[in-house]
């Protein structure tokens, strides 16, 4: 069936919450209202009580569904935007994650935590960043991202099913977009699996969330031909995946919605630089947005995010030069 | 003196505050109808129905003193002083805009008149201010902070501490929390103990009391007295204003979640209604005169808008300028 | 019945109380001991002074109700049920630790006898216990959550949000303030407009009150009444529990800060001392029987000691283990 | 003058108060008690009320703090350990790291945070993590660590001085450490600069606080010669001087006090086999913490924390066998 991808997360709720009764779901409006994003329809008026409208407070309500997920129930969390996890991050990182270390293995943390990310909606720049940085690297919590309508409902039921902490990233600008498939438990993605939802043999492009149509449209535009991986978990992520496609390829480009510093390519380049060194044939190139705060101008925001233009470009000068011609902004002179 | 500093003196009078608050409706009207078209992306929060909290807040302040104030921020920044275009551009993006159009309808900022970077995240510009006093008080001016949140924000851990700390330090910062009942889509019942929320101020034993924000004239004088006893004896004040949005939380937000009713007992107490009326039952305006700066207000919002539809995008430099100095491409 | 409960069961009869008591004292002047020798790395952070709370805490609460409390929280899990062997060896790094060694000082941790991992960030167990008491009730239980943090714990964000909240949801909490007048090395006065904490109950309209920590028979009473009317309501309570600790925040304070004389007025009103005086003059204990209490908790704890002094240190697959499900080397 | 560290960082904020009166000091007693760990010995005894105690409330002297470097002052607030940030991020990430570019640059803020990191001590899990990941690629933001009381009272001044949010993390082993200097201008490290600390051939090891002299010790240990690089600041980090050493090394070994995943060196290693591949001898190689709480018990925190035997060991199998021999975890088999 044709679903847009907050039905999809709301379908994927829907279905948890009727499986197991220890599924609740909390957030801002996402009761009575059904969530700002509408990611949230109908689990009210189903569920009842199970779905809680909150207070603008952030670091309580997390707080509260840190405590309910160590008593027995399985929180799903709504974040509106992920940059106000800014004022509830210690729940999340410092506590949740480090719970089931703490307790010896006794108390166990499954808790959704699900936050709208990213740009292309002229949300500026407080409302529009992915923020994956700050919970890579937390012992204990896994980070995923959906793509579109099929992976976002496949990875909310595996979240919630997870008994560990579990951050989901939902790309806010694909709230809207359709896809066709029958919500089943079949569509369930473990946490941690990637896609190769393209197959070449030139380069092996890396994306994740919005990116994976960037990448996808370039491998389909350009005169070489790609395997495009779709992370769909970025911690853990599918090593074994990559690593095949890379070692085939002997080309990694890691398409990212996130700065040049510290973003989540940042990783699978270490990881491919530090074992595949001998497979590779040419440098490993980073498509990523500058290392500056997200632009409202429209045509500034569109320039900011990731292209397939950008992308070509970047295969094309790694087929032709075996050379990397580096980010767009420092070949039109960008200081630091 | 700059446009800015004028428009600012210019609430010094009444009928100069009738236009502002004209002027403000206007513009957030303007704005809306644009979003409706789809000329802009993204989202705004407008403030029709709040324009005399906006003017109150400005004209009871001195240019020494900080500001800050929400996502819902246009109508403090008119009241400030910024201009329609200069507010309207912003939110479509345009180098006319008060930053650049890098920002947009979330995003205005303005030192010169007072006016701290407007704040996205909710609570967050509260503590800012305390520290905004202290900054000012600290270059020898008798300046004063003033934060301006909603109801929803005291329920965030930012507007605790950031109390706390005012009082304990003495800061002479005012906490406006102008409570129109409702955030984003919940009513204020449903998130909070009571609706008075002045009563919280007792908490950090702030001297705290709650005032009407529809009628202009009154708010002004109770602000002041708050505004100037915060200035004089160097401490904090909560002042909670009773308003309420006449429109919805967001750009596409139809508010299908008011109380019946509700609405329209607050549309008979419209700010800008309310202090024509009497500006002409005192003989101040007279009819014709009130009619006229309607239509004048209603006209320099539509060329300003048309400007702004006409000005400039900012360049790929607008981008990575500004982003830490020197930063540039 | 675990030993755990069994010594959670013995807080019904008095004599218990002052044997649980003596054995907090008496614990944590050894782990103090260890730490002068250099035996141990880190912090601590003890609780003489406050034992009547910890015990008193867990005598008014029943065996499924949840407890969230803070670094300070040996006191507290030994009064639940927890063995000196269980935290003294947690302190150490032993396997015999309450986490097998892994956590330290501030991270004791057993959900048997309702005690969640201590909490090392301050006040981040309040919101937690919020939850805990929802997921309990959830399960058909009548448990309620009790959050004990400090006085200084009442100037951060999240003591805010947790009150606001439990109070808006209903929920079956009560929110203990050990008040022992300083935060680290800042007295309240400082850092707080004023020491009667129990008053910021009302920002949130929960009913709050003041009692004394010191005298445990009252304290019980106390708590009680405040503990099964949260359970019976299912409503929050707020209560502030007057209270100090004879000794410095942490490890190495000598607490050069405190008010001259303050110390001693409160070493006046030793726990300890109250409830064996008392049961003494009732005739419930003999000076004989109460002074062999004494030596033979002095002698549980020193061969406890002794014990994790012997015991083994975790291995690497205790570094691995519990990161996250099924995670191992 | 022989110093620890803690009184190089009370005599760096001495000499910036004395010549600058806009300079003020904010934390959890930092005044009167002069600093949990000693760190404002003086401070308030001769400037007075510029240096202030706040109550335990992260969110509102940080915020205060950016409001008064908004309109003035230069603050130096103290995060007393790096995890508390988790309580108040949004006012340095999203607020502060954003006030000059959504002020048009009308608006800088010139604030600095410092905050203490790291394990060694005993501290435990909550208190014993260096987090710079929550930092680096916050636009804005300079992010600095110094490895000893030169480099502290260097990085201290220098970011007193920066017109840009600046956080100093501060290695809190180091604290006690003595060095011999003369605190002076002299001694002011520009941010965004490190230090060539060793010289030599076989490869390049680019360390930062604790893991300086972890990287010194064991290229003195060695067979082999090495460059040893202190960082000082991650962001930005000094590109000319580590890829200028690289190429002449061919070898990179970067030694971090940070988690595996998402650990700072994954921005130098993700440059290094973007634009040096060619000149590379050898896979890159990252010794790190592996992924999991910091444990307390001694003998575990000890291994958990980066040695100069693993990095021996890491150099030694390079240099044999061209390949790198993965992190000791895994070779002694640690699942995910
Ligand atoms: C920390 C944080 N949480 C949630 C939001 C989303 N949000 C934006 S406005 C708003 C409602 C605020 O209500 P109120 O404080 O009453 O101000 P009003 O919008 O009524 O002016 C919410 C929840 C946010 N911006 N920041
Ligand atoms: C968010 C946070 N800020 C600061 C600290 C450092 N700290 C640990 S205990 C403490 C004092 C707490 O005082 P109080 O709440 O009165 O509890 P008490 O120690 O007196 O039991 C502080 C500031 C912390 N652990 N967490
Ligand atoms: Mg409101
Ligand atoms: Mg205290």
């Amino acid at each position: 069936m044709l679903m847009r991808m907050n039905q999809a997360i709301a379908a994927g709720l829907r279905d948890e919450m009727r499986a197991d009764p220890s599924v609740v779901v909390w957030g801002e409006d996402v009761a009575e209202a059904e969530g700002v994003f509408k990611a949230t329809v109908g689990l009210h008026e189903e569920f009842g009580d199970r779905v809680r409208d909150t207070p603008i407070s952030e670091m309580g309500f997390l707080g509260a569904a840190v405590g309910a997920a160590a008593t027995g129930l399985r929180p799903v969390v709504e974040i509106m935007f992920i940059e106000f996890l800014g004022v509830a991050l210690d729940q999340l990182v410092t506590e949740a994650a480090f719970y089931r270390y703490l307790s010896g293995g006794e108390v166990s943390v499954p808790l959704v935590v699900r936050g709208s990310v990213g740009g292309g909606l002229g949300f500026g720049a407080q409302h529009s960043q992915t923020l994956e940085r700050w919970l890579i690297g937390s012992p204990g919590i896994t980070v995923a991202m959906p793509s579109g309508a099929r992976t976002a409902y496949g990875l909310i039921r595996a979240a919630t099913r997870d008994d560990d902490p579990v951050v989901v990233l939902e790309p806010r600008a694909l709230y809207a977009e359709r896809e066709d498939f029958d919500p089943s438990d079949d569509h369930i993605i473990p946490l941690g699996t990637g896609e190769l939802v393209q197959h070449g043999d030139d380069v092996t492009l890396v994306a994740m969330g919005n990116t994976v149509s960037v990448a996808k449209h370039a491998a389909r535009e350009a005169a070489w031909t790609a395997d495009v991986i779709d992370l769909l978990t970025i911690q853990p992520w599918d090593r074994n995946l990559v690593f095949e496609s890379v070692a085939r390829t002997g080309r990694l480009v890691v398409v990212e919605e996130s700065p040049w510093s510290g973003g989540w390519g940042t990783d699978i380049v270490s990881a491919v630089a530090g074992e595949l060194l001998d497979e590779l044939r040419a440098p490993v190139v980073r498509v990523t947005t500058p290392d500056v705060p997200v632009p409202f101008a429209p045509d500034l925001e569109a320039r900011y995010l990731p292209t397939s233009d950008e992308v070509v470009a970047q295969v094309d000068a790694l087929l032709a030069s075996g050379r990397s011609i580096g980010p767009w902004w420092t070949r039109e002179g960008a200081t630091r | 003196m700059s446009v800015e500093l004028e428009r600012r003196a210019a609430l010094a009078d009444r009928v100069g505050r009738l236009e502002r608050m004209l002027e403000i409706r206007r513009t957030e009207e303007s704005i809306q109808a644009m979003f409706a078209e789809g000329l802009v992306k993204g989202t705004t929060h407008t403030c029709q129905g709040q324009e005399a909290v906006a003017v109150a807040v400005a004209a009871a302040t001195t240019q020494a003193d900080v500001v800050t104030c929400t996502y819902r921020g246009h109508g403090h920044a008119l009241a400030l002083g910024m201009t329609p275009t200069s507010v309207i551009g912003e939110v479509l993006g345009k180098t006319v805009g008060s930053i650049g159009g890098v920002g947009g309808s979330m995003h205005l900022s303005d030192l010169t008149i007072g006016l701290l970077p407007t704040f996205a995240i909710v609570g967050a510009g509260i503590p800012v201010a305390v520290g905004a006093a202290i900054g000012r008080r600290a270059t020898g001016t008798d300046a004063i902070g003033v934060a301006t949140f909603g109801d929803g924000a005291t329920n965030i851990g930012a507007f605790h501490e950031a109390l706390n700390l005012a009082k304990v330090w003495d800061v002479p910062v005012v906490f406006l929390c102008e409570n129109n009942l409702y955030g984003e889509y919940s009513r204020i019942d449903r998130t909070t103990p009571f609706e008075d929320l002045y009563r919280r101020g007792a908490a950090y034993d702030i001297p705290s009391r709650a005032v009407d924000g529809q009628d202009v004239d009154t708010l002004v004088d109770e602000l002041s007295v708050e505004f100037e006893a915060a200035r004089a004896e160097s401490s904090p004040r909560f002042v909670e204003v009773k308003t309420y949005r006449f429109v919805g939380h967001s750009r596409s937000d139809t508010a299908p979640y008011r109380r019946s009713g509700e609405l329209d007992e607050w549309l008979d107490r419209d700010p800008i209604q309310i202090l024509g009326d009497r500006l002409v039952a005192e003989g101040v305006l007279s009819e014709e005169a009130r009619a006229a700066l309607e239509s004048d207000v209603a006209e320099r919002i539509d060329r300003a808008t048309d400007d702004v539809k006409a000005a400039e995008a900012p360049g790929i430099e607008a981008m990575f300028a500004h982003v830490r100095a020197g930063s540039s491409i």
